[in-house]
């Protein structure tokens, strides 16, 4: 078996190499002469992000517009990793006996006290990057992880209880269905006022104080930002619950 | 030479950390070892993606600098935007290159190549949704069968089905 | 884009990759393999895309590990390779 | 909203699937209303779609998401949906048999998986929404987002099974991921030559710019198609697939088993004749003659294996892999030269028909015989296939369902199994592949064994009860006839009709077919 495997890898190690090595066929490492880096597409991208739609992050606008249906898709790859590892691992106990704290489970206090003056920090961060990332490196999944990541400290700290009173397991699904709700209805909205799903332009009719399509591009990416944030943050909350209690949602590690 | 070393290194390695990863999934008995090397296996690819967008010598990172009067999309491009509407919307966008406000039109050779850069953000969240969903999968195995050595796990998988 | 740093990095990534691979303690492993996602998040950075080095830093070096090790204190911490 | 029923046709059910995993916290017994609406919604649009594809000029309704359509500004600067004859078949194919299956896990998922009824249909849908958006999408990169939807789900689906199904799930998940990950390597290579992601795009330019002897674009082709094989369990890389189909909760088989496999090989003939085309895949390249051998290999493996199987699932999944080694032998058939000689597509590829057309009727057949199966096993009580004694008598309208399955799966007119391999076996006469028409022949045989022992056994068998009693008894049995309930019952009717509908259609689909050859043929010159 272990052969075998050693067979595999190495014969596949050896097909890449030779897609990669010959010097007049695949372009070189770094020259903004390649294929890829000269193509109309890439080109446009780096020329009229900015005209068609206001932002700056090049990859901000890619993600969020032009390839927006890729992204609504993503955020359902993390919806479902949640749905998923709900089902699997997620177990039911009746009458679970009430846990007792004994010394060694007992929150430290200097740990407890640093994240108390931390997380907040952290979850204004998380926002800022949020905010921000259509001027700089960010968006709503960096975003939602760090949230997400505020809990999870929350939930390390003291333990999952503590976690889940500030933060239900209901009220996770809730969030992370509402979040894809935001994105879907950005797009049907666009649908609904005449123009292609996902088409955000459109959305200036409706949107007050917005006057170009290219502003309601601008806000429309921050809406659904905004609901990629929701569905992140409460799903990478729910699955480290789950991994971390075997599934019971009780207790922690 | 060190220039053919330049132009080739990135991709030496991805190949040779693609094969670790493959190998560890493969070969390794422990299940959370396969996932570490599929892991590793996927930061692989985006470590190819990523060095495909790389334009060394020239390029900055794929974001505009907006404080600077030359990029602030208010002033430059209302100009290219109100030009661009008397030719009839969106048609000529190539025309830009030739345009008089030609400066304030981001050049294309000074900024990293920001596709590869999108679909690589969206290869790391499938990446991170696989691997969350295996380590489940991984904790009822150990629930159900009390190990997560593959081969133990293999003769107590077998023991089930002629039982 | 300076292609020292580029060099030393992907240096170090191979044996770090396999360090994270075949250390028996999985605990270590992990954390061994979050700084493998670390130092792919400083070449990422290094090679101009930094939304993917964030994303990198906030998930592989991040969430990953933390969901790793929150599977390994529930089953094993030890492998047989 | 007629214009818009492509994207409709999947944002109604992950709507639906939002919903389900929202308001079935409170009110579980919303879950699978909630589901059949997606799904009628689904088929609704997809049907629609169809209308629009075989109405317009030029066979294909092309749809811009975003509206960065091709027209203003450069292809591919956003995701573009293609619908052509085929594919709008297919999704047409996907909502009927996804609804279906919903109708029928009605039984099985309060009683398989207690408690978690909202998770599971809300992954049943996406699952559902996977599979159209990879069979609709015309961009290399949105596919690969598309194939994970539908991966994950999936791999959710099968790990929430037994505890024998958590490790098939495993090891699903791992050669999965391996499969996906070559994919997504293979388009890298592909877009590092060409800067597209388009796949028509990338067509263009493969073929514009002479990219065809490219070491690159040949190792592109490589992952993409490993990538594609391991997803789709062509023989040598199908070791996943017995565990996990078989071990699968039913009701999850029955989504999974039609669906998976039959999309992934649409999959595979899109990128043959839709990104490389086919001047790459059949005159440079020339691998028809091994792939062909390899496809005999897996068909003859597959029945062979089948054979050995007690347990009715199990056989039925490496069936599974046998037809799969029908498909992607016929997408290579193809009469020698064919294509140097500037001839159309159509016009020396029957073979290529008869993958289309089996492409449909085999989810067809796999649907109507999984859930056969899955009804079976809840009167029999068990697997086994000694263990479907009596199964006749106990319910008739079930086991006559299930032979009309095992007649199409046979190959016996007018159900559809006979007109596929019909076409199968003319292509491979047309090409001169003997080898192929027998091993097809050759695996019929093996079915009609396999099929009649099990039918041998339910109708001739006795009731384990009856051995040891007498008249007075019998008279009791005859009497306790315990039919399935409607829910199962109607779902697995609508199969079997279906199965002989599309028989007795075979000329108008096999018509659709050609159109969609000629296109593809013409795109490729134009």
């Amino acid at each position: 078996m272990k052969k075998l495997a050693g067979i595999v890898v190495f014969t596949v190690g050896l097909i890449l190499l030779y897609g990669v090595s010959s010097l007049d066929d695949f372009p070189s490492w770094g020259t903004p002469d390649s294929p890829a880096n000269k193509s109309p597409l890439s080109q446009y991208f780096i020329k009229n992000t900015i005209v068609d739609t206001e932002v700056p992050n090049m990859v901000t606008a890619v993600l969020a517009d032009y390839r927006g249906y890729d992204t609504m898709f993503e955020t359902v790859v993390i919806f479902v990793a949640g749905l998923g590892i709900f089902a699997v691992v997620r177990v039911f106990e009746h009458g679970g006996a009430s846990r007792v704290v004994t010394a060694d489970t007992k929150p430290d206090i200097i740990i407890t006290n640093t994240c108390r003056l931390l997380i907040p920090l952290i979850q204004l961060f998380a926002l800022y990057v949020l905010a921000h990332g259509h001027s700089s490196p960010g968006g709503g999944f960096q975003g939602g992880v760090i949230m997400g990541a505020s809990f999870i400290l929350v939930a390390l700290a003291w333990d999952l209880d503590i976690a889940l009173k500030r933060f239900s397991e209901k009220q996770a699904f809730i969030c992370s269905g509402i979040g894809i709700l935001i994105y879907a209805g950005f797009g049907l909205a666009s649908v609904f006022l005449g123009e292609e799903f996902l088409n955000y332009g459109i959305i200036h009719k409706i949107l007050p104080g917005v006057d170009s399509p290219e502003m309601a591009r601008y806000y429309a990416m921050l809406g659904v930002e905004i609901g990629v944030m929701f569905t992140v943050t409460s799903i990478m909350f729910l699955i480290y619950g789950l991994l971390a209690t075997r599934g019971k949602m009780t207790a922690g590690l | 030479m060190e220039e053919f070393i330049q132009s080739r290194f990135n991709y030496w390695i991805y190949v040779i950390l693609m094969m670790i990863g493959l190998w560890g999934m493969i070969s390794k008995n422990n299940l959370i070892k396969k996932l570490i090397g599929m892991s590793i296996f996927q930061t692989a690819i985006i470590l190819f993606y990523v060095s495909v967008a790389v334009k060394s010598e020239t390029a900055n990172i794929p974001i505009l600098p907006h404080h600077g009067h030359d990029y602030s999309p208010k002033i430059a491009f209302a100009h290219a935007v109100s030009d661009d509407h008397e030719n009839g919307g969106h048609d000529d966008h190539a025309g830009h290159q030739a345009h008089p406000v030609g400066p304030k039109i981001p050049d294309p050779d000074g900024y990293a190549n920001p596709l590869p850069h999108v679909l690589m953000l969206t290869a790391i969240v499938v990446g991170v949704a696989t691997l969350g969903l295996a380590l489940a999968i991984t904790q009822k195995i150990y629930r159900e069968y009390g190990t997560l050595e593959e081969d133990q796990l293999l003769e107590k998988v077998r023991a089930d089905d002629h039982g | 884009m300076i292609f020292a740093f580029d060099f030393i990095i992907l240096l170090f990534l191979i044996p770090v990759a396999i360090v994270a691979l075949q250390l028996k303690d999985l605990l270590a492993a992990a954390m061994v393999f979050g700084i493998y996602s670390f130092l792919m998040c400083l070449l990422w950075a290094e090679m101009g895309a930094v939304d993917v080095a964030f994303t990198e830093a906030a998930v592989g070096a991040g969430v990953s590990a933390v969901f790793m090790i929150a599977t390994i204190f529930n089953t094993k911490r030890n492998s047989s390779d | 909203m007629v214009e818009h029923a492509p994207v409709l046709l999947m944002v109604v059910p992950l709507l639906a699937a939002v919903f389900c995993a929202l308001l079935g916290l409170r009110w579980k017994a919303l879950c699978l209303p909630l589901t059949i609406i997606g799904f009628i919604a689904a088929l609704y649009f997809s049907v629609i779609t169809f209308l629009q594809v075989s109405a317009s000029s030029d066979h294909q309704v092309i749809y811009f998401l975003g509206g960065w359509n091709a027209s203003e500004f450069p292809r591919g600067v956003g995701i573009e949906y293609r619908v052509d004859l085929l594919n709008g078949m297919l999704l047409i194919v996907i909502a009927a048999v996804a609804l279906l299956a919903a109708i029928f896990s009605k039984q099985f998922v309060s009683m398989e998986t207690p408690g978690k009824e909202p998770q599971y249909y809300a992954l049943f849908l996406l699952l559902a929404v996977g599979l159209m958006g990879m069979t609709i999408t015309a961009d290399a990169f949105n596919l690969y987002v598309l194939l994970e939807v539908s991966s994950l789900t999936s791999y959710a689906l099968i790990a929430m099974g037994s505890r024998r199904a958590s490790v098939a799930a495993f090891q699903y998940l791992i050669m999965g991921t391996i499969g996906a990950s070559f994919y997504l390597l293979g388009v890298g290579y592909l877009y590092i030559k060409t800067g597209s992601l388009n796949m028509q795009g990338i067509h263009d330019i493969l073929i514009g710019e002479g990219l065809l002897e490219s070491p690159a674009v040949y190792v592109a082709f490589l992952l993409i198609f490993v990538g594609v094989w391991i997803k789709l369990a062509f023989f040598p890389l199908s070791t996943w697939l017995p565990n996990a189909y078989s071990r699968a909760p039913t009701a999850t088989g029955c989504i999974i088993a039609p669906l998976m496999t039959k999309v992934s090989v649409y999959i595979m003939l899109r990128i043959m004749l839709t990104v490389f085309g086919p001047e790459y895949v059949y005159d440079e390249l020339s691998w028809s003659g091994p792939m062909v051998w390899i496809a005999v290999v897996a068909i003859i493996a597959g029945s062979i294996l089948a054979l050995g199987q007690k347990d009715l699932r199990r056989m039925l999944s490496y069936l599974i892999i046998a037809e799969v080694g029908y498909m992607v032998g016929g997408a290579w058939l193809l009469a020698p030269g064919g294509m140097a000689r500037g001839e159309s597509l159509y016009s020396t590829a029957t073979g290529l028909v008869g993958t289309g057309y089996h492409i449909i009727s085999d989810a067809a057949m796999t649907l109507c015989l999984f859930l056969a199966v899955g009804a079976m096993i809840v009167k029999a009580g068990s697997s086994r296939i000694e263990d479907m004694k009596g199964l006749f008598r106990k319910c008739p309208v079930t086991m006559a369902c299930f032979v009309v399955g095992a007649l199409a799966m046979i190959g016996v007119p007018p159900t559809c199994g006979f007109f596929s391999k019909w076409y199968l076996i003319s292509g491979a006469f047309e090409a001169g592949r003997w080898e192929f028409a027998a091993a097809l022949i050759i695996s019929s045989l093996v079915n009609a064994v396999l099929f009649f022992r099990i039918i041998e056994f339910a109708y001739f068998g006795k009731l384990p009860e009856v051995d040891d009693a007498h008249g007075h008894h019998q008279r009791h049995d005859e009497g306790g006839m315990e039919e399935n309930p409607p829910s199962m019952l109607v779902p697995l009717v609508l199969a079997s009709v279906a199965l002989i509908a599309i028989g007795l259609f075979n000329k108008e689909i096999a018509g659709y077919l050609s159109q969609f050859l000629n296109t593809v043929a013409m795109g490729g010159q134009g």
